[in-house]
């Protein structure tokens, strides 16, 4: 016997199982952000007048901006992709994901060049607190990056060939990617401004 | 959202080209903002205010809650409630404690 | 009730805010009970009415009933009442009624360490002096105070003996030099966490000096041990004997001592600047 | 030939190691999580021995221990912080979401599986990494975490063993989040035709709301993890504040960071989890009255109401465990409100449990008497409870015995008499025979007497202001003398309590070969779980999917033949 509701939604909840999944495990990871935003009122709370401010000058703007705005344009194709799916066109799909991919390798890279420099410049999560969070916020978000496009990298690769089998089945796997993705990408325009314009 | 015709993600198209506009525009005016010379209690609430509005866009629209069921609104409500209770009550807290100086 | 918590171990009170603590403790027992008793009462005569070798066929419906609502009602309403009542004004006075520095009450710090209490009086002037971590010699200046900055040079400081005066309020400051400690003295009902980065203070007004205190144990199991400081949170390997001493005087005996501290303070100004008699 | 062998070899591994059946993986965790209750045990008797005969050589155990055998200060530090974190996190929590959980609920609404079979699978190695992380720390260089299962900061910053504890516990918290999701998802998408959520057993519920908790508390605590963990690897300040001087020495960090921070984040979670321990053992002894009572359970709704009440509220009393860090009037008068509102659902749902009693036909099997004992004794931890939260008793209470005492009653005769139940109960349908009475009674009867050995002094000890996590038991302090003499009675009770489990543990073992053969439904049930075969089909578990036509505890109904009527059966015009 199958699992019901995998493909098709249960009529008294309109829902297929992996979407109750997925938003399940969002609200999960709305907790978990919720704490380290938590740790970071507190410890802003705790610091002297204006120190989180101060401190938070070291961080680059211009690059930071730029992340967002790549990472913004990312989800805006993963949507896409997942619309080319619905009007059939799998080439289409291909080509979003690709470019969502190349957002997210763009988006590290640049991660990357920011956490050198502030190595370079003897920067560390131990120099003070807020340095501490911005560390801890951007790293764990960048793993969030990382899973992500895992699981996209599959679904353009291996994972496409569901396809030709199961194309509705798939659609909804692009679209439970697609939640997650855009999750990230809201947590980092919360982030954005948090740390870096505050 | 099987039951989605053509022309129905057609004009979803659209409509996502306008929200991705829409938070770049966004995106731009915060960063300016935050070269005003702002109050920093000025500026906390002009740049949250503008982060709730992107982060509002991004879940009505991309992530399609606008036209949710209602079970996930619900997950979602009680989550925010929760949230909320973590980020102030510790703040409160913070606030209220025998710790003079 | 009181006294059966007395029985129990509750240990005898010589606070004066500790009745009113220990009233909540009595009235929330009290009420503990008569639901325990109560619902146990029930819960038997149940059990033995309606076992199935006497009673073959179940009631469907079963109890048709509902005073087991306003009986919830009625708990609730006790709780407020003991919330409202009680609890809440003991702890607004604990938050609220910190006497003020040199309002004439007695006035120390506590800064607790793994794993030793170190007590530091203002001496005379009523000033305490600056303490910076970067002084700190284990052996030598525990609290890394300051000799030569406004106001320490008469500073007296203990390790582990506590010296306070009788039918006075008594404030002290906690603070910890590495991890979290907890201050108790259950004679006196106090308790409080010491956490480093942090000042909070207790007060409190002790009723009997520890001679009358050793005088009511005569005869129990507590006969010839004085009062004692104990270490409520887990500090690390010491915590189970980070114990220090509390000395309750009457006034003459309190000055006795502050004398023989100053007195210890001038003879080992040079090299050792902290006194205890004890050690 | 070959060939064929390595087909089996490989089926076996599919069908009984990497399962993403939800029966095998229930027995996984059944089974881990058994074993790990047992060695949480074990570290207490050893633990209890120290408590007794302070500084005398350990026997037995000894040799492991080195310096002749004397559980020094710093081992007594870890045994009790690895009992409490193993009893909670890799006992009673796997046990009961996990084995409970993952077995019954898809059998009490009617599903084939889980939701996500695969995922469920992936907890149950999460959770098992987990535990051998923790395991391992006994043996790693450091030793095991000694801070408490609260973890502290700053003394879990600076004490050793702790980073092994920490990325346990990240794994853990994957394999809880994993697994509640399941279940939510479960029990919303996967109910069986006819099943309404008013028609759900109260354990179904139970779970529910349970998972729940799961999924909003344990986030944070993983924050917290993660933070403590940069602490500890990366000498970040997240829990230290400036100016901390450790063993003459200062410290060398930035500073800037808050202690509480860390309290606050721990308890969001810690609290719900408590409830976590507990509302699982109050859905099966739920179900276990209903049956052996033989009538329907008292004011269902006002308990499925009230235990969602419960489940809300226990996220906005964390506090209650703060009151001493030195809390203002506003935050204090709030947790100790919210903390006396929770204890109203409580009472309404064991107020509803001894009701269900009245006028029912009660039967005393085993699996009877321990949801029986449970009332009483979840009564004792509930009530005691009270004082703790009032924050003006708190301040004598606090972090004393009487706290020990407070939570073992609800934990242990509680939730472990409540698992009990449920084993005894559930035993028939995991493997189509009943566990032996006899022995039953044999274990249940020293359990009690034990268990209330072992924690009603405990309160003695606590009323005297005897603090906890003490290495000699209060040995040096006056205040202690007058109670010591329990330490010995206690001990000597726990090491009882050992040998009562003797019987269990033949007894599982027994019963699988020799036990009473029963069919599908022996207890005469009315919920959908015992429609199914004893044990249930692999992977579809019913012959078909049932179809639900009545409320869960239809037993007794005037005028039938059958004192129970189960779910299944359609009602007549
Ligand atoms: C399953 C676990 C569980 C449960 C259910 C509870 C339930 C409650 N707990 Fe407990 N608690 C813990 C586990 C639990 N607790 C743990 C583990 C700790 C210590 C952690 C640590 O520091 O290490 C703790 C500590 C703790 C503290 C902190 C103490 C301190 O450190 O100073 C407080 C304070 O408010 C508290 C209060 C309560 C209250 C008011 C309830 C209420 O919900 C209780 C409500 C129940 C009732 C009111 C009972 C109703 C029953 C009847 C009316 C019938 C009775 C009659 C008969 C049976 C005959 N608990
Ligand atoms: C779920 C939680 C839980 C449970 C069930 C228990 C159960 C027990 N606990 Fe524990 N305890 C804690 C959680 C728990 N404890 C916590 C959180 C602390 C605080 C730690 C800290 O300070 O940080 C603590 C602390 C603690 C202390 C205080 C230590 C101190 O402060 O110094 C003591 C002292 O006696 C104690 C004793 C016991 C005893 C005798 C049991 C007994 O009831 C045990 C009963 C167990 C069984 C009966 C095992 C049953 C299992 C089987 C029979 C398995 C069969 C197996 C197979 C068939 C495969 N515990
Ligand atoms: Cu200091 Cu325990
Ligand atoms: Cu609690």
């Amino acid at each position: 016997m199958e699992i019901p509701y995998t493909v098709e939604e249960r009529p008294d909840t309109g829902l297929i199982n992996s979407k109750l999944g997925i938003w399940l495990f969002l609200a999960s990871e709305v907790m978990l952000f919720g704490g380290l935003f938590s740790a970071y009122v507190f410890l802003r709370l705790g610091a002297p007048d204006g120190a989180f401010h101060e401190w938070g000058q070291e961080l680059n703007v211009p690059l930071a901006t730029l992340n967002t705005l790549i990472l913004i344009s990312s989800s805006v194709t993963m949507v896409m992709s997942w619309a080319s799916l619905k009007m059939n066109d799998f080439k289409k799909f291909k080509m979003y994901m690709g470019i969502t991919l190349l957002c997210s390798v763009g988006f590290l890279v640049i991660k990357y060049i920011e956490y050198t420099s502030k190595f370079h410049h003897g920067i560390f999560p131990s120099t003070n607190t807020f340095m501490a969070i911005y560390f801890t916020l951007t790293g764990l978000h960048g793993l969030h990056i990382i899973g992500g496009m895992i699981v996209n990298g599959f679904l353009m690769g291996p994972g496409s060939k569901m396809w030709k089998t199961e194309p509705e089945h798939f659609t909804n796997r692009i679209e439970i990617a697609g939640l997650y993705w855009h999750f990230v990408d809201l947590v980092w325009i919360f982030l954005f401004p948090v740390l870096y314009l505050l | 959202m099987s039951d989605h015709s053509m022309d129905d993600i057609k004009s979803h198209v659209k409509v996502y080209m306008l929200v991705f506009a829409s938070l770049a525009v966004l995106t731009v005016v915060t960063v300016a903002a935050s070269y005003m010379d702002l109050s920093s209690g000025e500026a906390i609430f002009l740049a949250l205010i503008i982060a709730t509005i992107k982060g509002s866009l991004v879940a009505s629209y991309f992530m399609h809650l606008i036209s949710e069921k209602a079970l996930i609104t619900w997950i979602l409500m009680i989550t925010f409630v929760f949230f909320f209770i973590l980020m102030f009550i510790p703040t409160i807290a913070f606030f209220d404690w025998v710790n003079i100086s | 009730m009181a006294e059966i918590l007395h029985y129990l171990g509750l240990p005898i009170n010589m606070s004066v805010d500790g009745p009113a603590i220990d009233e909540v403790i009595v009235l929330t027992h009290w009420l503990m009970l008569v639901l325990f008793v109560g619902w146990g009462a029930f819960f038997i005569i149940s059990l033995v009415k309606f076992r199935s070798s006497k009673n073959a066929n179940a009631d469907y419906d079963g109890v048709k009933s509902h005073i087991s609502s306003v009986l919830e009602v009625v708990i609730a309403v006790i709780e407020i009442v003991l919330l409202v009542g009680f609890a809440m004004p003991i702890w607004a006075s604990r938050i609220s009624d910190v006497p003020e520095a040199n309002s004439g009450a007695f006035h120390a710090r506590i800064i607790a360490q793994q794993f030793a209490w170190n007590f530091h009086y203002p001496g005379d002037d009523g000033i305490f002096g600056q303490t910076s971590p970067n002084l700190v010699d284990e052996m030598e200046n525990p609290i890394g105070l300051n000799r030569s900055s406004e106001g320490a040079a008469d500073d007296i400081v203990t390790l582990n003996q506590l010296h306070i005066p009788v039918n006075t309020r008594i404030r002290l400051d906690l603070t910890s030099k590495d991890v979290i400690h907890s201050f108790s003295l259950p004679e006196l009902r106090v308790k409080q966490d010491a956490i480093p980065g942090m000042k909070i203070p207790v007060h409190f007004e002790a009723t009997m000096t520890s001679e009358e205190f050793l005088a009511e144990m005569v005869g129990t199991s507590r006969e010839g041990k004085g009062l004692e400081i104990a270490c409520a949170q887990l500090c690390g390997l010491g915590h189970y004997r980070m114990r220090g001493f509390l000395t309750v005087h009457d006034d003459e005996g309190y000055q006795a001592w502050l004398e023989e501290e100053k007195l210890y303070l001038e003879e080992n100004s040079d090299d050792d600047d902290w006194g205890d008699d004890d050690w | 030939m070959d060939n064929n062998h390595h087909h089996q070899e490989e089926s076996f591994w599919r069908k009984y190691i990497f399962s993403v059946d939800h029966k095998i993986i229930g027995l996984q965790y059944g089974v881990t999580s058994l074993l790990f209750l047992l060695f949480g045990f074990c570290l207490m008797m050893v633990m209890r021995w120290q408590l007794a005969y302070p500084e005398e050589a350990v026997p037995i155990v000894g040799k492991l221990l080195g310096d002749g055998g004397i559980l020094l200060p710093e081992i007594y530090n870890s045994l009790g912080a690895m009992h409490g974190t193993i009893m909670i996190f890799l006992g009673i929590v796997p046990l009961a979401v996990g084995a409970f959980g993952n077995y019954f609920v898809p059998l009490q609404i009617g599903a084939p599986d889980m939701a996500f079979p695969k995922l469920n699978m992936a907890s149950y190695w999460s959770y098992f990494i987990g535990g051998v992380i923790m395991i391992a720390s006994f043996f790693s260089p450091e030793g095991a975490a000694r801070s408490g299962w609260t973890s502290y900061p700053p003394l879990a910053d600076i004490e050793t063993g702790q980073t092994m504890w920490l990325i346990g516990m990240v794994f853990l918290i994957t394999s809880s989040l994993l697994g509640s999701i399941n279940i939510i998802t479960t029990v919303v998408q996967l109910r069986a035709p006819g099943l309404t959520w008013m028609r759900l057993p109260f354990f179904v519920w139970s779970q529910f709301i349970t998972a729940f908790l799961l999924v909003m508390a344990f986030p944070p605590l993983e924050a917290a993890a993660v933070l403590q963990l940069m602490d500890r690897v990366v000498g970040t300040s997240f829990f230290l504040p400036s100016g901390l001087v450790v063993s003459g020495e200062v410290l060398n960090v930035s500073g800037g960071g808050s202690p509480l921070l860390w309290q606050h984040l721990f308890w969001f979670l810690a609290h719900p989890e408590v409830y976590v321990l507990i509302l699982p053992g109050m859905g099966i002894v739920a179900e276990v009255l209903a049956n052996n009572s033989r009538k329907p359970l008292w004011g269902y709704k006002s308990l499925v109401y009230s235990i969602t009440f419960l489940g809300f509220m226990s996220f906005i009393v964390w506090a209650h465990h703060m009151f001493i860090t030195g809390m203002g009037s506003t935050m204090s008068s709030f947790f100790q409100t919210t903390t006396m509102i929770i204890s109203i659902p409580s009472i309404i749902i064991l107020s509803a449990f001894f009701i269900t009693l009245w006028g029912g036909s009660i039967r005393f099997n085993t699996p009877m008497l321990f949801a029986l004992a449970f009332l009483p004794m979840f009564g004792i931890g509930g009530l005691t409870g009270l004082p703790l939260g009032f924050a003006a008793a708190d301040i004598h209470l606090h972090d004393t015995y009487y706290v020990i005492a407070h939570f073992h009653y609800v934990v242990a005769p509680g939730t472990i008499f409540a698992m009990f139940a449920g084993i005894y109960y559930w035993y028939p349908k995991m493997t189509g025979r009943k566990m032996s009475d006899l022995l039953g009674k044999l274990h249940f009867w020293p359990s009690l007497i034990f268990m209330n050995g072992v924690f009603m002094p405990m309160f003695i000890q606590g009323l005297a202001g005897v603090s906890r996590r003490l290495w000699d038991g209060g040995l040096q302090y006056a205040h202690a003398s007058g109670t010591l003499q329990w330490n010995e009675f206690m001990s000597i009770s726990a090491w009882l309590l050992g040998l009562a489990q003797i019987p269990f543990i033949i007894n599982i073992f027994y019963s699988m070969k020799n036990g009473e053969k029963v069919d599908r439904n022996p207890w005469g049930s009315t919920t959908l779980e015992w429609v199914a075969p004893s044990p249930p089909l692999p992977h579809v578990n019913f012959d078909s999917i049932p179809e639900v036509h009545r409320d869960p505890y239809e037993y007794s109904i005037p005028g039938r033949k059958r004192d129970f009527t189960p779910q299944t059966e359609p009602k007549k015009g």
